[in-house]
């Protein structure tokens, strides 16, 4: 059997002993999309649903955004199929507590980033069902790898322009979005029972798809996960009309780096670093 | 930009001006307004059960029954309870001031062609007593043509109770039987009417239901529990009346979001019978 | 016999029709994005692609518009003014029969008891410039829905490729014959082969309606539903979906009043000021989008709001399938589950 | 461009640039009269949020001031501010807001000298900057992007 069938294996029956020993009444996980390049989200209540399970390249989905979701709350404890970013998810719904970390379980898979839908990937399941507690220092060293330029190359290419161009960039690009939400609604993090975008006493941001409520509402979504954001991509990945949303993330994420020195979803016992401060926070900005 | 031509734009709302305001509670307030352009408000019509579309300009809109029965024209009378924005809006209306309305949208009760010559049961809740009332107020200005008339006017304390200087009028008159209950634990030490839940209060009250046509109006819940006292008592379904209300933009069949199912409140209702609320899915 | 559009003439083509003072629209690449945009030339066109992202629904029901400004003066009186739809004469080129077939389909909404001058008014000023499909992929299903790769439904001008690369051309109705006149280049040529996708019927359409009157209440829906987010996504490239909101919005001295796309996806759609919501879990939600193109619509209105372009299969970011959910439907699986997966309490 | 007069939004804390402003005015200190204040409890208080709207309604430049660090009457509402503007800041410099438009300083209670001065110099750079039309027309086109499209 090739490594990948082994582990697909291993996997499943992860999966499998989690619902039969009773450790969690739920495996969240993928399943074969319904077209070539896609993967579906699979909810396995009963062991036989784990042989439906997969994982490969098009598992971009960050599962844990379905932690928050009532149905989901309703059971004691959930199973996740966790690549990093999962895992890295989970950790801000703990820190942020809106997630018992006692009631989650992580089948942790350990493949590179999926930035972009790749098909094959080389990817190994962890050996059996781990708690948070247990999964981090596993992916402690991955800590390093969230700075590096690469990353950053989309921020830095648009940092190079001129603040006129790079208005006029956003601009176009803000022009594109439609307002489906797709990038809230698919994001772990963006988890609010109402949503400031849904408020309407006062109406904050607009809800018309205007150039003027585009913009609020695409600045207001960065802002409001800057400090936050796990850099999953999820949200980019979802969006129809393909705006550059992990521009602004991570243009955040770098600041918050380079300004207070953390990265989120490695602790959850960290304070999260924009509800809190230090005395000698730097202000070379504030006259 | 051209002259407003509301025949041909159907959001475009008829200009509107505050005439009075009355506090039927706390929460609850009732505004008369009167047409700005004269001309529209005399060739205005409207039928009981009907609704309209009642805007504050700059915080939106939203649907209210028409208050007033067409036997009392002159004007467009609403009733509405604080819960959002636009209530809000309205609440901060003076005398005086301009506010948008479109309608009237709906189909009405059927008071000629099934009322008549019958008694008859009102139920209301609170709020919902407000186009319930709309109906009874026809009825009652047209009382040699029904039977026994009947309303039970339930609300949870006995400050929520709507509409009260117009209850004391009733409870005088001797052609109607007025009953106002409040829920357990709503009353004062002076209250007089019935302390309970409407549904149970109904069933005490079991008015004739023979020939009989009842109206009922009131939150889901207590929708779901007057329904089947009103069987119980043997009112036939097709006598029972509700009128509902769903989350509405358009009021005119476009904007797809009143519908249960197939039927569209703002066309096919918001007056119903239970019989065809028997046939709708549970999705309301 | 047939009318021909020599492929090098439809150059000449987007030339006339822009001489001819219509504005030209058509697929077009903006980056990994193919979407409809206007064009300067054909060679902008984006031809080789099955479908583009968002539908051609914007041109006719744009994502956000004016229906009334409210002006306050000084004073505090306010006047109320219509906001013209002046919308400027437009040409799709390249427009795909299951786009060009939603059309029709929403006239019928818009003109239900009362007529939304604002839908007639684009319409009016719209015309489709239609390609017919040589290509399709596994989530195109139109002639499941009664559509065609070919279908002329909708369309004033129907192209269709043959096998050398040009267009036959067809006109329909006055309005396809007075556009057509505009076409510069055509020509007689005897019938040659036409390419035309081979689109597949997925799933008995009679069969998923009888299924839907059936199982209103049904785990299949929440089973179906867990995975969906509630994003509306699937009904804003959906080139049929026409539910929208009407907000305003502005300072208050000079207020819109704006009618904008909203989706039934999405938990606020019918959410009461009181807190009741009739449609509380994203099951239901997703239940009434189903309903309402297949069984409710269809019901009063006699058309089923669905052409089969399979935008919202390709766009759903958790690969929601409306495709597969119909074809299972149409199966019999709402009937006979086969699993527990997502069986879920409340 | 000679008779463009800035509109600037200033949110200020109550307990010291309000109380600043107030020094600068009973202390007939001249400044130029193209601010508006808008007072709040603490610049705690002031959301990202409010900046947007004071654009969207027609501030060709923000001021957001309040008390020195460890001034704060709330012990730590500066400083918790002071982390958001930080990044606020630079996500408006990012998406091609000039950072004249958005100016975040510290006026105590007795800098009503301060006040004026950064009245002054604020309005003076706004004045070189010209009107925000990029964000005005974006409002603006908020009416016929659709229609267009």
């Amino acid at each position: 059997m090739p490594a990948e069938g082994r582990q697909l294996e291993k996997l499943r029956h992860l999966a499998r002993h989690a619902l039969e020993s009773g450790a969690v009444s739920l495996v969240i996980g993928f399943a074969e999309g319904t077209v070539p390049g896609r993967a579906a989200p699979l909810f396995c209540t009963a062991p036989a649903d784990a042989d439906r399970l997969i994982f490969d390249g098009y598992c971009t989905l960050n599962l844990a955004n379905y932690l928050t979701r009532p149905e989901v709350r309703a059971h004691q404890t959930v199973a996740l199929v966790a690549r990093h970013a999962v895992a890295k998810a989970v950790v801000g719904l703990v820190q942020e507590s809106q997630v018992d970390p006692t009631r989650v379980r992580l089948i942790a898979i350990h493949c590179p980033d999926l930035d972009g839908l790749q098909q094959d990937v080389a990817w190994t399941v962890a050996d059996g069902l781990q708690t948070l507690d247990e999964f981090l220092p596993t992916a402690a060293h991955l800590h390093d790898q969230e700075l590096t330029p690469e990353r950053f190359a989309a921020v830095a290419q648009v940092e190079s322009k001129s603040s006129h161009d790079r208005w006029d960039h956003f601009a176009r690009e803000f022009d594109k979005c439609i307002k489906c939400y797709a990038c809230r609604n698919v994001c772990p993090l963006c988890y609010c029972e109402r949503c400031i975008a849904d408020k309407n006493q006062p109406q904050w941001i607009d809800t018309s798809s205007t150039q003027r409520g585009n913009f609020a509402w695409n600045i207001v979504r960065a802002f409001h996960l800057a400090g936050r954001c796990i850099d999953c991509g999820a949200c980019e990945r979802a969006c129809p009309m393909d705006l550059p949303l992990m521009e602004l993330n991570r243009k955040m994420k770098k600041v918050v780096a380079e300004r207070f020195g953390y990265v989120a979803g490695y602790d959850p016992k960290a304070d999260l670093p924009l509800v809190t401060f230090k005395k000698d926070d730097p202000e070379e900005f504030i006259k | 930009m051209t002259a407003p031509r509301p025949a041909d734009n159907l959001y475009l709302p008829h200009l509107m001006i505050v005439d009075a305001i009355r506090d039927e509670t706390p929460d609850i307030r009732t505004i008369r307004l009167r047409f700005c352009d004269e001309a529209v408000g005399k060739s205005f019509s409207w039928q009981s059960g009907q609704f309209g579309i009642f805007g504050v300009f700059g915080e939106g809109e939203c649907p209210f029954c028409i208050a007033n029965p067409p036997t009392r024209p002159g004007a467009i009378e609403f009733t509405f309870k604080l819960a959002g924005r636009v209530t809000r809006a309205l609440r901060d209306l003076d005398v005086g001031d301009q506010m948008g309305f479109r309608g009237p949208y709906g189909r009405p009760f059927p008071i000629q062609e099934k009322f008549r010559g019958r008694h008859l049961v009102f139920i209301g809740g609170g709020i919902g007593i407000a186009p319930v009332r709309t109906v009874y107020l026809e009825c009652l200005d047209r009382r040699a043509e029904f039977g026994e008339i009947t309303i039970l006017n339930a609300a949870r304390t006995v400050a929520d109770l709507p509409f009260a200087a117009e209850s004391a009028e009733l409870a005088a008159r001797k052609d109607v039987r007025l009953i106002l209950a409040v829920d357990p634990g709503g009353q004062t030490p002076e209250w007089s009417g019935r302390v309970g839940l409407a549904p149970a209060i109904l069933k005490e009250l079991a008015p004739p239901a023979a020939g009989a046509v009842a109206v009922v109006c009131g939150p889901p819940v207590m929708i779901k529990f007057t329904l089947p006292v009103l069987s119980e008592l043997e009112f036939p379904a097709e006598n029972v009346y509700t009128t509902l209300e769903n989350r509405m933009k358009c009021g005119v069949g476009k904007c797809g979001r009143c519908n249960v199912g197939r039927e569209y409140v703002c066309k096919d209702g918001p007056v119903f019978t239970a019989v065809q609320l028997r046939g709708l899915p549970n999705d309301f | 016999m047939s009318r021909l559009l020599p492929r090098a003439n439809l150059e000449g083509v987007v030339a006339a029709l822009r001489s001819a003072g219509y504005r030209v629209v058509g697929p077009v690449r903006r980056g990994s994005l193919v979407t409809y945009d206007e064009i300067s030339s054909a060679a902008d066109l984006a031809l080789d692609v099955i479908i583009t992202r968002d539908s051609i629904k914007k041109f006719v029901l744009p994502r956000t518009e004016v229906v009334a400004r409210f002006n306050r003066d000084a004073a505090g009186k306010v006047s109320v003014l219509d906001a013209t739809a002046a919308p400027q004469p437009t040409v799709i080129l390249g427009c795909r029969p299951c786009d060009a077939a939603a059309l029709p389909i929403d006239d019928l909404v818009f003109a239900w008891d009362s007529t939304d001058r604002f839908w007639f008014s684009r319409r009016e000023a719209v015309r489709l410039v239609t390609i017919a499909c040589a290509n399709c992929d596994e989530s195109c299903f139109c002639t499941s829905v009664g559509g065609a790769p070919d279908s002329p439904e909708g369309s004033d001008v129907l192209l269709t490729e043959t096998a050398a690369g040009d267009y036959e051309v067809q006109a329909l109705g006055e309005r396809g014959a007075e556009l057509l006149a505009k076409f510069p280049g055509l020509r007689d040529a005897p019938a040659a082969d036409r390419r035309v996708a081979a689109v597949p019927q997925r799933f008995d359409l009679s069969a998923a309606v009888t299924a839907l009157e059936k199982n209103f209440e049904s785990p299949f829906w929440r089973q179906t539903a867990l995975r969906c987010v509630g994003c509306g996504c699937c009904t804003f490239v959906c080139p049929t979906c026409h539910c929208f909101d009407l907000v305003d919005e502005g300072p208050a001295y000079h207020s819109e009043r704006r009618r904008n796309w909203d989706a039934c996806q999405m938990k606020n759609f019918t959410l009461h000021a009181s807190g009741h919501n009739p449609r509380p879990w994203q099951e239901h939600r997703y239940r009434q989008r189903i309903m309402h193109k297949f069984l409710y619509y269809p019901s009063r209105l006699g058309r089923t709001l669905c052409t089969g372009c399979g935008r919202c299969v390709r766009a759903c970011p958790v690969n929601l399938s409306l495709l597969q959910v119909v074809s299972d439907l149409a199966a019999g699986r709402a009937n006979a589950l086969p699993t527990s997966a997502g069986e879920v309490k409340k | 461009m000679a008779d463009f007069e800035p509109n600037i939004t200033a949110f200020v804390c109550t307990w010291c640039t309000y109380a600043g402003a107030d020094l600068a005015g009973t202390s007939r200190m001249k400044y130029p009269a193209n601010v508006r204040l808008i007072r709040v409890p603490c610049t705690g208080r002031i959301d990202a949020l409010f900046i947007l709207k004071a654009f969207e309604n027609g501030a060709d430049a923000v001021l957001v001031s309040g008390c020195h660090p460890g001034d704060c009457h709330y012990t730590s509402g500066n400083l918790h501010a002071r982390r958001r503007w930080t990044v606020f800041s630079e996500l408006l410099d990012f998406v091609g807001i000039d950072s004249g438009r958005v100016t975040f300083s510290w006026i105590s209670a007795a800098e009503g000298r301060k006040f004026a001065d950064l009245i002054t110099e604020v309005t003076a750079k706004v004045r070189a900057l010209g009107p925000f039309d990029s964000y005005r027309k974006m409002s603006a086109a908020a009416g016929e992007q659709s229609n267009a499209r």
